[in-house]
């Protein structure tokens, strides 16, 4: 649904900003609350303006504590508002593990829909811009698995304004995650005033024949190089960007999968357990008798994300995807 | 601290008025409306303990012993105020208006049971400890934005205190003066861990200091003492001054749960005396007696009505229909995801349906 | 490594209990702590006996803190301890979630091995008993997809005692489950004194040919049923139990699959994200072109354990995993 | 509660004594040690922030204005006791014992950084906020029990406090009577957030209350005030008396980190002000000033001393060799289990190694 009329040309993070301005403009049961998120205006920006817009009752700057900015936005969750919670980074979402995973996700089965939680979690994720310690995180997984939750990662944004308000408007906990590094690495035409991209769906970025690469996020910019890379040598890539990571598009991959037979999965995050796991799993499901390759995956590693002087080498590059692309092709 | 946090009473263990200021208000209407409510969920306790021994519910959890801090504090609270309870504490949520069968129902391990009657503003119990606080914080905090006067009770134990959430909680209402009520009820133990093993602090009631609020210690086995003072905190609360902290300091006479043996932690001559001497109910019995209140005919056909009307719960309890698949997958979320729909379908077609 | 010498008949529990006495008695850094581990010798008197034995010095009944216990623990073990923590269910691990994912996995790596976190963490798990709610999660994929800790879950008694031995020998953090409905389930020979099962190794628990089961935990009785099952159609099936989740046995998963071509793979825990998927994802790896047919996972559904009034129809059982078996087979 | 802990000081602003017990033990050698620590790390530390403006190292945490905190607290501490710092403590991990090159490492993002020296008993410092309370609290637990007097010093801000491990460390701490020190730098802010939207408490050494453990509150600003006070509860804690929470209050000049921009969420006028009435090394100048104590000659070559130690460190770090890709696959466990092993070799494999 768009009642847009213009385009502006936003960074990520600005349509982020402007998914929550036009969300809370229209809706005063939409709050925002987290760590500098009022004053400040967010470390990152994210929220730059909302607290003069619409004051401190609004945009509420929380104490330093995940689990209580978790557990009262379930409160206010349940008794009429719909909290759209920051957690400074991905990496800090831990000590609000228990309520999001005991409680967030469980109250609607529990009351069997008796009381509800519309809220949502905003994180910044991700490595790659030479952050700190621990502020790197990649565990979109340990939600994925959660039932009672949804997890949506935009790659740009349109889809980051759309997906945003898709997710305020969604009656349940949707977990959204910001590829920090692609905040402000490029800037796009996005509408003005509201419209959504729906949770569920994927989008193709590239059509192709030989070989599926799948990514969400901040890998999407490293599959989309290594793709290009692969057509100069007439590897034809059909490209995927999940955009949602549950429920995951189960049509969209099928499809395309059946289609080449061959497919190479992105994602940052350490390789046992990450989203390519449930990915090939999915596939083993839907498409075992199309496949003509095993699956590549091209990930982080078992190991914590290092410190950022070696988070290049942690990181999925276009090299790595183009030579797994190749590896899938000549298997 | 002890002496910073005195134990309020109004009534002692006698039946006996100490603190005279009240003298005027302990009335015989409110005493009977208090001895009915306590002696209606204490024998829906000691239900629930039969019905678990003879296997037709699963592992209960009793309050014997704690029913003057649940339902003194139950009745402290108003129409439209929320409650967020533990698994200890459905006698204050039987008080507040939950139905005996749908309690019944949770402890049969059926979803219904924690379903609040409509209009009714109970969360279901918590489980994982001191979770609730904060969800009690962001309910009142939600009364508050929306400009209502009313308020959050939450229950807890003396174990609770230890969570990080207990302190979030705290510190969250404090800094947004929101209107809660923190009840604690400090029965001793959680499970077997007695309170010097928790916390070195001698009160719970001191812990208020840390966040500038107001901090509370009563005796929780006058349902007096429980009913003015939570009383006088929803009140403060509903008029802006923010959340109370409430230490009522009580004893659980039986085990943890059924599947506890207390024996294997504490001696439980301590309970049998106890029960002679600082029983609520007793209490209350005595304070009756004393003021000429008592009628045995009353009580005894009180107990009477009461058996049956919940005698009348277990059976429905036990009518009710099996529970229903579809409660499994069907309220994850508003409406179901592919996987949950394939998950379900699959199932139903290998049950043959 | 054996010292033992005679055996005993123990449940999985007391093989929990005597593992625990036989490396306090050996070992004075070995300590034991959590809620009720002292005099009450555990909820499910995991730790009977060993406060009268050893004191409350080394059985230490802790505050209801899973952070700070976990967060201790940590402290304890880099100082030269060994400390043995009881989280009293698994599903009230999540308050502790980021001292182990930040910290206790973290501290070697960040510190290239100057301190390092010898400790376990020891939890019931599963559903099964009519436990009340969130007393019945099984959430073992959220710790295989965390670098840097170790995960084990053994099913029987023997394995239980010398898995925890091991456990407790290793240099780096363990996660040990217990599969709580089996801890009196049944009885089994247990060895008097000192032994190790190796962590990472899994075993065959029957030899086949057609199809390759593989559970773990409290499933293996379900595996086990339906395998005999199968057996009296003449199905004949190699029956996997994995002992360790993380790592997983490869080369025995692998051995299998490719001599069967043919999986079920059987786990209480929610199906997507489940370490069905990354057994999956492992196959892909391995054994690609010896496939006959898509690998099927028996598993607890995309819900919350639901309260125990539906929990036998959460839970995998025999005619679930007989029908995939069956179905894997007619592919 | 201000008037319950007032804010101890030895030295105020103008370097005048205000506490006349102490004069006796302002000796020249302890100012000038403390002078010279503390102007050594604010040298580090714009150092730090300049290298950071020249991308020569990463993101950089200043501590500017914090130096008689972290100074005066880590002196009070002795061989063989443990320290945990946060991001904003190298200043009391340099005096403690790091080497400037092994913190300008860290601050380059080198694993490297988080190594100790050799004997040094120092964390690496804590990112997740206020999760470190609970690691110093076993570790000084585990030389209680293994019998040593050693003790641990913790370092938090006051915007930790209200994390739930604040809590669950103070209360673990007071519970088993571990010899641990609470050191909490209130600066005032954490982040954008100033103090009175972090708790309604006025101070956070009223904190202690809770926990029935001693609380104080000391000019943090006061080197001398944090070096006696700190040692005190040092020496409590090694002699049995448990933990001790520290409120130092103090002030940080700077950003947050160098990615933060102060100017979006308060007056820096405040911070030049401060500069000028309650800066701790100027205090130590002046009080040096009116005690005769004060070289300029002295002053001079110390801080061309200093900036030598600070340059050589930097030539050192960028010096150093890169980043060992091993590092990252080889420390996650003792012995690599084979998925990292075999991620190992096929990221060797494509790097052409
Ligand atoms: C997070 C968490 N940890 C552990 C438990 C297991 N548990 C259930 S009740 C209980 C003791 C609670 O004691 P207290 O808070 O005093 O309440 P009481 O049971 O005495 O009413 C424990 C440890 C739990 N439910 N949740
Ligand atoms: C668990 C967690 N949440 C959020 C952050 C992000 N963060 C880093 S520093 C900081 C403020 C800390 O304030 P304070 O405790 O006062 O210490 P200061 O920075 O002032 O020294 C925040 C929110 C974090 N590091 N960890
Ligand atoms: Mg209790
Ligand atoms: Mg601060």
């Amino acid at each position: 649904m768009t009642t847009a009329i213009g385009t502006k040309k936003m960074t990520l993070v600005q349509a982020v900003t402007d998914g929550l301005r036009t969300m809370m403009k229209e809706h005063d049961d939409v709050i925002v609350l987290g760590e500098d998120v009022g004053k400040n205006g967010g470390v990152f920006r994210a929220t730059d303006g909302l607290y003069d817009e619409f004051g401190e009752a609004r945009v509420i700057d929380t104490p330093l504590a995940e689990s209580g900015i978790i557990g009262t936005s379930i409160g206010l969750a349940i008794n009429g508002f719909r909290p759209v919670a920051e957690i400074q980074f991905f990496g800090f979402i831990y000590p609000a593990f228990n309520q999001i995973m005991t409680h967030a996700t469980r109250i609607r089965s529990r009351t069997l829909g008796a009381f509800t939680v519309p809220m949502v979690i905003r994180a910044p994720y991700g490595a790659g811009v030479r952050a700190p310690e621990i502020h790197s995180d990649s565990v979109e997984a340990l939600f994925t698995q959660m039932p009672g939750i949804k997890v949506v990662v935009p790659s740009n944004p349109y889809d980051a304004k759309g997906l945003l308000i898709a997710s305020i408007e969604d009656p349940d906990p949707v977990l959204f995650l910001e590829p920090m590094r692609h905040y402000r690495s490029s800037k796009m035409d996005v509408p003005e005033g509201k419209y959504t991209v729906e949770i569920g769906k994927g989008a193709r970025r590239k059509e192709g024949e030989d070989v599926t690469v799948i990514a969400y996020g901040a890998m999407m910019d490293v599959a989309v190089k290594a793709a290009e890379k692969a057509e100069k040598q007439g590897i034809s890539v059909d490209l995927i960007d999940l955009r949602t990571l549950y429920p995951l598009d189960k049509d969209l991959i099928a499809e395309s999968v059946q289609k080449t037979g061959r497919v190479v999965i992105v994602h940052e995050a350490p390789s046992t357990g990450g989203l390519g796991d449930t990915i090939i799993s999915l596939i083993n499901d839907t498409s075992f008798l199309y496949m003509r390759a095993p699956i590549e995956r091209v990930t982080g590693f078992d190991t914590p994300v290092p410190m950022f002087s070696l988070e290049n080498d942690y990181l999925p590059n276009e090299k790595r995807v183009f030579d797994a692309i190749q590896k899938v092709i000549r298997f | 601290m002890e002496e910073r946090f005195p134990m309020l009473q109004i009534v002692n263990g006698n039946g006996e008025v100490v603190d005279e200021a009240y003298r005027s208000e302990l009335t015989e209407e409110l005493t009977k409306e208090l001895y009915t409510k306590m002696l209606r969920i204490r024998l829906f306790d000691r239900k629930g303990v039969n019905l678990q021994r003879q296997g037709r519910i699963g592992t209960y959890v009793p309050f014997e012993g704690q029913e003057a801090s649940q339902v003194g504090s139950a009745m402290a609270m108003g129409e439209g105020d929320w409650m967020f309870p533990t698994y200890r504490d459905h006698g204050a949520t039987l008080t507040f208006g939950h139905s005996l069968k749908t309690m019944f129902l949770y402890w049969k391990g059926r979803h219904e049971g924690c379903l609040p009657p409509e209009g009714k503003k109970i969360f279901p119990p918590a489980v994982p400890i001191a979770s609730q606080l904060l969800h009690a914080t962001g309910a009142a905090w939600a009364e508050k934005m929306k400009g209502t006067d009313r308020a959050s009770i939450v229950y807890f134990g003396d174990g609770a205190t230890s969570e990080g959430d207990f302190h979030e909680g705290l510190n969250f209402a404090s800094v947004f003066n929101v209107p809660v009520i923190f009840f604690n009820q400090n029965n001793g133990f959680a499970i077997s861990v007695p309170m010097h093993k928790q916390m070195k602090a001698k009160t719970i009631a001191q812990k208020a200091l840390g966040y500038d609020i107001e901090g509370i210690r009563i005796d929780g086995n006058d349902a007096f003492a429980v009913y003015f003072h939570t009383k006088k905190a929803v009140e403060r609360a509903r008029n802006g001054g923010g959340p109370t902290l409430i230490e009522a300091v009580t004893w659980r006479y039986g085990a943890h749960t059924t599947s506890d043996d207390p024996s294997k932690y504490r001696d439980q001559s301590e309970t049998e005396i106890r029960r002679k001497t600082t029983d609520p109910v007793l209490r209350l019995e005595r304070f009756m007696k004393n003021e000429n209140m008592w009628d045995e005919k009353w009580a005894k056909q009180l107990e009477e009505e009461l058996t049956a009307e919940i005698e009348e719960a277990v059976n429905e309890m036990e009518n009710e229909p099996d529970a229903n698949i579809n409660d499994m997958f069907d309220y994850v979320f508003e409406s179901n995801p592919w996987p949950i729909e394939e998950q379900k379908e699959a199932f139903m077609a290998g049950r043959g349906e």
